[in-house]
């Protein structure tokens, strides 16, 4: 992915070097990051870019959300809700609410169908037994970053 | 009555950082039998030592503690200020605050007591120390060097020159080490066989020098001046007595597919071999794993294979009864000059390292290391000169140079930087453009290190005048594309990806040391670093000496090392050597045992203990001549002081000079806070 | 004997070390030179060699109130004497069981190798060794002195 | 043999003939799967992207279950949940703070003794007995063994095979009868949660990832990632512009399966987007094995 981005790995490192947060969290390379590791795993310094990139998104989802390429906002809010909900990612809930969010209802629509078809796709999914084991988890979660001043990652 | 000085030095801020020296001084001043006590910011510099020396004087001192660095540092200097104002040199001693104390701790209360704990307990013994005499042994002017690279053969020859007498031990069958495959050296691109081989057989020739090719150190016993060598003699197979040289036995070697060492594999020879045209000895030997021979004796075929080496010798030198043989050497000092061999690419490392899989593992074939391409450009090589790919033998259109491949990356490889790959690639890409017109050289590189005597001016003439194209950047991986090696890189100072379609990639892989480096230099008690490079006695001072005395270090066995360090370093041997050879005899301390034959009942438990056999039969008489008593007696030129018969004495009457049991039982007293 | 040395409350232990000059005092040298911090307690006496050391410095060191005691020299086959290090290891040998005999807990006693080249490890013996008598708690007195220094010397000998 | 079940949310949906076929062949190589109960979700990329404790928290949950619930290891058969737990292991060995955080974020006791193992480990372990009972091997197919990203990487949470010319796969195919092909972009990310989001993304990677297979003349590709497959599978239609021949996907269990002579309905074969009938029928007709 490093080639749609603007900052790449070793950039990302030497801007977190120097201080500028503002400029990297202005832009949307942090968020275009698939996490594949293969930066952590060749860095010749033993240096770990793939955590850094997390925390820098960590950073920019309080401190910058607005500059979170809209899709990819979308998709991580819908995901985290949906196991939030019922305590796993149904996949039916996850696009729905993608698509609210996002508007793009038509996207993909062609594939229902043939998903449905395949047993690909199944309707909204019940909760898990212990889905308030997973809710505590978001609340305390939630909790701590509000204790280290951080605002809350809203799914 | 003990009168004692102590002197408490704060090394700048080595140890006033953590130590408040000036709270030691004056503890100690309170101290019994102390008549004096200061702090000084730096007590080895002269007006420190003045302060000593008029101390012993105004003072009338008996003994002398300096609370500063380790002795092995500064002991010596500070006995020399006490004998300078008067004093018995063996009358002062160091309490070490700096390397066992202020480096050591952070918090200043708890360093500060314990040095004034370490200077109690060196006042304590210091107040039982007796005036001792220097020992003089005789020094043996014969100086063994062990290896036959260019550092271990300019090493023997400026000793040779110097009038010594030297031993070359090399454990290959040719000495000239890596230089000898190198095909041109940078920065003045001559020809390395060119400049080295006249050496070489200068060695050969020189009646100073003794050399044992294909040899190896067995073992080293002994002391500065007078050391024992015994050196193994691996068989050959090939009597060097009656072999002339012609080379007759390897032309009829049925085994003629073997890869070559010295062309780094990349050429083949045969089983009975001369590495190379110019080797020195020009004396075949016989490769026993890969031998017809003995390939079919080791499978316990008892009727005898081929021998045809053996028929074709006219001189009948063929020997393949040939045992390892050994031989003893006295020599007065050891040079160790070992060089490096180069970190492998292959899948397999050693411990603690990792291979590049992202660049093949070694499995590409037209990806090599530093030195097959040195052998693909040199003369000698298996392409005579011509640069042509391993695989399919074209000559590559272009050829991706990759810097620190395992230097400098903690991760994988080891940290350091092997310091002549900037240059030599810089000598590839020259060699590669005067070779292949219109080729395309592009190197990858981290930086680019080029401090040295027109170093910068040469790499600067790659880009320049020849053409090379150098990327900032690393290449994350290359993989076979068809014919040629795809190569992705980064290029950091423009900001954007490379792909390069590479017809050969060059890997300058990390220096690192001899392999067994670590046996060798445990057989010589010198010491290494993590790494397996031996160290230098002191980085900046002492950079030829060992910690051992006696033993110096030369070239790529104590850190990464190009020809003219190496050479540099080699005279820098030859010269300490020399020096020491320019005594008639050596002076020693005088630690050394001595026994009280009043009480010595003649048991010769010592004499069992003792590793130097130090230990002698003394027949006490009385005045008409009637044998009273056999008692033991120290040899004082041969004990080392290692005070094992002293702990084994049962009768307690052998002691260690400077090390007595009243001496050690008042530091143990003194650490607990009794004084007496 | 000195009253144990206490600081902030909490225990801390007088460690007594007989070092060999060629390896670990080198060794120690090298923590010192890297800068390896390390616990405050340990005492360095220096003997040129492993060989050197008596048993009897020892039990000395305990009865002078060390709390425990590091022996520490070259390793096999790397004596700067080539074999002093194996008398002493053969001393020791015997000696250990001397050590439980009296009512020292062997675990107040810490033998390693430690060459010129181990800084580090010398650290790790150091704050091990620390560690491991600061949960013993203080040395008092010889639990079994039934017999005097003098006898165990004999025994020792 | 007996280990923790840990599905992960896509075996119950876009992967679930991975779910399928990995419970026929564990039951015809005589693995008990016991599934950890009530498992939730992992938190995937969207919990490790957003808030690092909820990260490892959510992912940790599932380890406490496992280990409340006695086992000692929990297959985690998709690449991404197996990464997130494995990381969960990871951090809560070597960052005390987290560790001890863990039980009160969780509701529940937290020890950190289960091991995560992924499926490729699973069988390459079993690969003797895969060989053994292998009744219909794969013989002459070839077979592009996909890693992705999350198996091999980072090396010291996957803490399994070499990272960066790993075997392990190629190994099971063998087992399986089949011949691995050696190309080029065994390791590259396929786009992985970009499915969505962005998936001009995704159909570029992709394509790279199909043309070498092809051009290394693999008959079809072997994955053990429900998003690998996805991507490869789902999203190969959009990745032929030049009309291309179709690539099979398979879950490196369904090829497991077949050469133990398992039926592909049994197997959920028949759920690929792209489908695999061709090339077993032409298996087939050449009498090489596979029904």
């Amino acid at each position: 992915m490093a080639g749609e981005t603007r900052f790449r790995p070793h950039d990302v490192m030497r801007m977190v070097q120097r201080d500028q947060r503002a400029r990297l969290l202005a832009d949307d390379s942090i968020w275009l990051c698939l996490t594949c590791e293969t930066c952590t795993a060749r860095c010749p310094n033993g240096l770990d870019p793939a955590r850094v990139v997390d925390a820098l998104r960590e950073l920019s989802m309080t401190e910058a959300p607005g500059r979170i390429p809209k899709a990819i906002a979308a998709f991580h809010r819908s995901f985290l809700e949906e196991v939030k909900r019922t305590g796993r990612m149904g996949e039916f809930g996850l696009v729905l609410r993608y698509k609210l969010r996002t508007g793009q209802f038509m996207k993909d629509v062609g594939a229902v169908p043939s998903m449905v078809r395949r047993g690909k796709l199944k309707p909204l999914a019940p909760s898990i037994k212990g889905v308030k084991g997973v809710r505590r988890i978001f609340e305390k979660c939630a909790e701590a970053r509000r204790a280290n001043g951080q605002e809350e990652v809203r799914p | 009555m003990a009168r004692i000085g102590v002197f408490v030095c704060h090394c700048g801020e080595n140890i006033g950082r953590t130590v408040d020296c000036t709270k030691v001084a004056e503890a100690l001043k309170n101290h019994p039998g102390v008549v004096e006590s200061v702090d000084y910011k730096y007590m080895c510099s002269d007006p420190g030592q003045a302060l000593i020396k008029q101390s012993i004087a105004e003072k009338n001192l008996t003994g002398v503690v300096v609370a500063a660095c380790s002795p092995h540092m500064h002991e010596k200097t500070f006995r020399r200020a006490a004998f300078g104002g008067g004093l018995n040199p063996f009358l002062c001693e160091m309490a070490n605050v700096r390397e066992h104390c202020s480096w050591i701790h952070e918090d200043k209360e708890k360093a500060t007591e314990k040095a004034i704990a370490i200077g109690r307990t060196i006042v304590e013994k210091v107040k039982r120390n007796v005036p001792l005499e220097t020992i003089r042994i005789p020094v043996t002017k014969r100086a063994l060097v062990i290896g036959g690279g260019i550092a271990g053969i300019q090493a023997a020859l400026d000793l040779a020159d110097g009038g010594a007498e030297v031993i070359l031990v090399e454990k290959e069958p040719s000495i000239g080490g890596h230089m000898s495959q190198l095909s041109e050296t940078f920065p003045t691109l001559d020809c390395s066989q060119c400049i080295l081989t006249p050496r070489m057989v200068e060695v050969y020739q020189h009646p100073n020098i003794k050399l044992y090719s294909y040899s190896e150190l067995e073992s080293l016993e002994g002391y500065i001046g007078n050391f024992k060598a015994t050196i193994r003699k691996k068989a050959r197979s090939v009597n060097e007595e009656l072999c002339n040289g012609c080379g007759a036995c390897t032309q009829v070697c049925i085994q003629k597919k073997i890869p070559s060492e010295f062309d780094a594999g990349l050429g083949k020879r045969t089983a009975i071999y001369v590495p190379f045209p110019q080797a020195v000895p020009n004396i075949p030997v016989i490769d026993r794993k890969n031998c017809a021979r003995f390939k079919a004796k080791a499978k316990g075929i008892l009727k005898e294979a081929c021998g045809k080496c053996a028929e074709a010798c006219l001189k009948g030198a063929v020997d393949f009864d040939q045992e390892d043989r050994f031989v003893t050497e006295e020599v007065g000092a050891v040079v160790v000059a070992t060089g490096y061999q180069l970190y492998t690419i292959g899948k397999d490392q050693p411990e603690g390292l990792q291979g590049y899989g992202e660049y093949g593992y070694g499995t590409i074939p037209d990806v090599i290391d530093g030195l097959q391409f040195e052998r693909l450009a040199s003369a000698s090589g298996p392409t005579g000169g011509q640069i042509l790919r391993p695989s399919d033998g074209k000559p590559p259109k272009t050829i991706v140079f990759l810097q620190c491949i395992g230097s400098r990356d903690p991760q994988k490889g080891i940290e350091y930087c092997s310091k002549i790959c900037c240059m030599y690639v810089a000598k590839h890409t020259m060699l590669y453009k005067h070779k292949v017109h219109g080729g395309k050289a592009v190197v990858f590189y981290m930086d680019i290190r080029a401090a040295g005597k027109g170093y910068e001016e040469f790499s600067r003439r790659a880009i320049e005048e020849d053409g090379a194209i150098y990327i900032r950047g690393r290449v994350s991986r290359m993989y076979r594309d068809g014919q040629t090696i795809k190569v992705q890189g980064f290029d950091t100072l423009a900001g954007e990806p490379v792909e390069i379609d590479a017809d050969m990639v060059v890997l300058a892989t990390a220096m690192r040391p001899q392999p067994g480096i670590e046996t060798l230099a445990q057989k010589l008690s010198v010491s290494y670093d993590r790494h397996g490079f031996i160290n230098e006695a002191h980085p900046k001072l002492r950079p030829v000496e060992t910690n051992t005395a006696g033993i110096f270090v030369a070239g790529a066995c104590q850190s990464p090392r190009d020809i003219p360090d190496a050479v540099a370093m080699a005279s820098a041997t030859a010269a300490k050597v020399l020096g020491l050879f320019s005594k008639d005899q050596l002076e020693r301390e005088p630690t050394v045992a001595k026994v009280n034959q009043d009480l010595c009942a003649g048991c010769f438990s010592c004499e069992h203990v003792c590793p130097y056999g130090a230990v002698e039969h003394k027949e006490i008489r009385d005045r008409k001549g009637v044998l009273l008593k056999i008692v033991a007696e120290v040899n004082g030129g041969v004990c080392q002081g290692c005070g094992t018969c002293q702990a084994t004495c049962p009768s307690k009457s052998v002691e260690l000079q400077g090390f007595t049991d009243e001496q050690i039982y008042s530091e143990i007293n003194a650490l607990a806070g009794c004084v007496e | 004997m000195q009253e144990k040395s206490k600081s902030d409350g909490a225990f801390e232990p007088k460690l007594t070390a007989f070092v060999c000059n060629w390896c670990t005092y080198t060794g120690a040298d090298l923590a010192g030179t890297s800068r390896l911090q390390m616990a405050t307690n340990v005492r360095i006496i220096r003997l040129p060699c492993t060989g050197r050391i008596d048993p009897l410095f020892i039990l000395k060191a305990f009865e002078r109130g060390a709390d425990g005691v590091i022996v520490s020299g070259c390793h096999p086959a790397d004596c700067h004497y080539t074999s002093g290090n194996y008398h002493a290891r053969r001393r020791f040998a015997v000696f250990n069981d001397l050590m439980e005999f009296v009512g020292i807990d062997p675990g107040r006693l810490t033998f390693s190798w430690v060459s010129a080249s181990e800084g580090a490890k010398w650290r790790d013996v150091v704050n091990e060794a620390t560690s491991k008598v600061k949960a013993l708690g203080p040395f008092t007195t010889y639990p079994n002195a039934g017999l005097a220094l003098g006898e165990v010397a004999h025994a020792s000998a | 043999m007996k280990i923790g079940y840990y599905p992960g949310c896509s075996l119950h949906g876009t992967a679930r003939e991975l779910d399928e076929s990995l419970r026929a062949v564990s039951a015809a190589l005589g693995v008990h799967l016991q599934e950890v109960e009530d498992w939730s979700c992992c938190g995937a990329t969207s919990g490790h992207a957003t808030d690092h404790l909820l990260s490892v928290a959510l992912a940790a949950r599932n380890l406490a279950l496992a280990e409340a619930q006695g086992m000692d290891q929990v297959l985690a058969p998709c690449a991404a949940c197996f990464s997130r737990l494995a990381s969960a292991r990871h951090e809560a060995r070597n960052d005390a703070e987290i560790r001890e955080k863990l039980p009160e974020l969780l509701g529940l006791p937290f020890t950190n003794t289960v091991a995560v193992r992924n499926l490729v480990d699973l069988l390459r372990g079993l690969a003797p007995e895969i060989k053994a009972k292998a009744t219909k091997p794969l013989q002459g197919m070839k077979v592009a063994c996909y890693y992705g990203c999350l198996l091999v990487r980072p090396p010291e949470v996957a803490d399994f095979d070499d990272p960066e010319q790993p075997t392990s796969m190629e190994e099971v195919v063998k087992a399986a009868g089949g011949t691995p092909v050696t190309w080029n972009h065994r390791m590259d990310c396929c786009g992985g949660a970009f499915s969505l989001s962005r998936t001009g993304s995704v159909i570029r990677l992709g394509r790279a990832i199909l043309d070498d297979a092809r051009t290394a003349g693999a008959d079809a590709i072997a994955v053990a990632c429900p998003m690998c497959h996805s991507n490869l599978d789902f999203r190969q239609s959009a990745m032929a512009l030049r009309g291309e021949a179709p690539m099979p996907i398979f879950f490196l269990t369904e090829l497991v399966g077949l050469a133990l002579g398992l039926e592909p309905k049994a197997l959920g074969i028949r759920r690929h987007f792209v489908s695999a009938a061709p090339l077993l029928e032409r298996q087939c007709a050449a009498g090489k094995g596979v029904s």
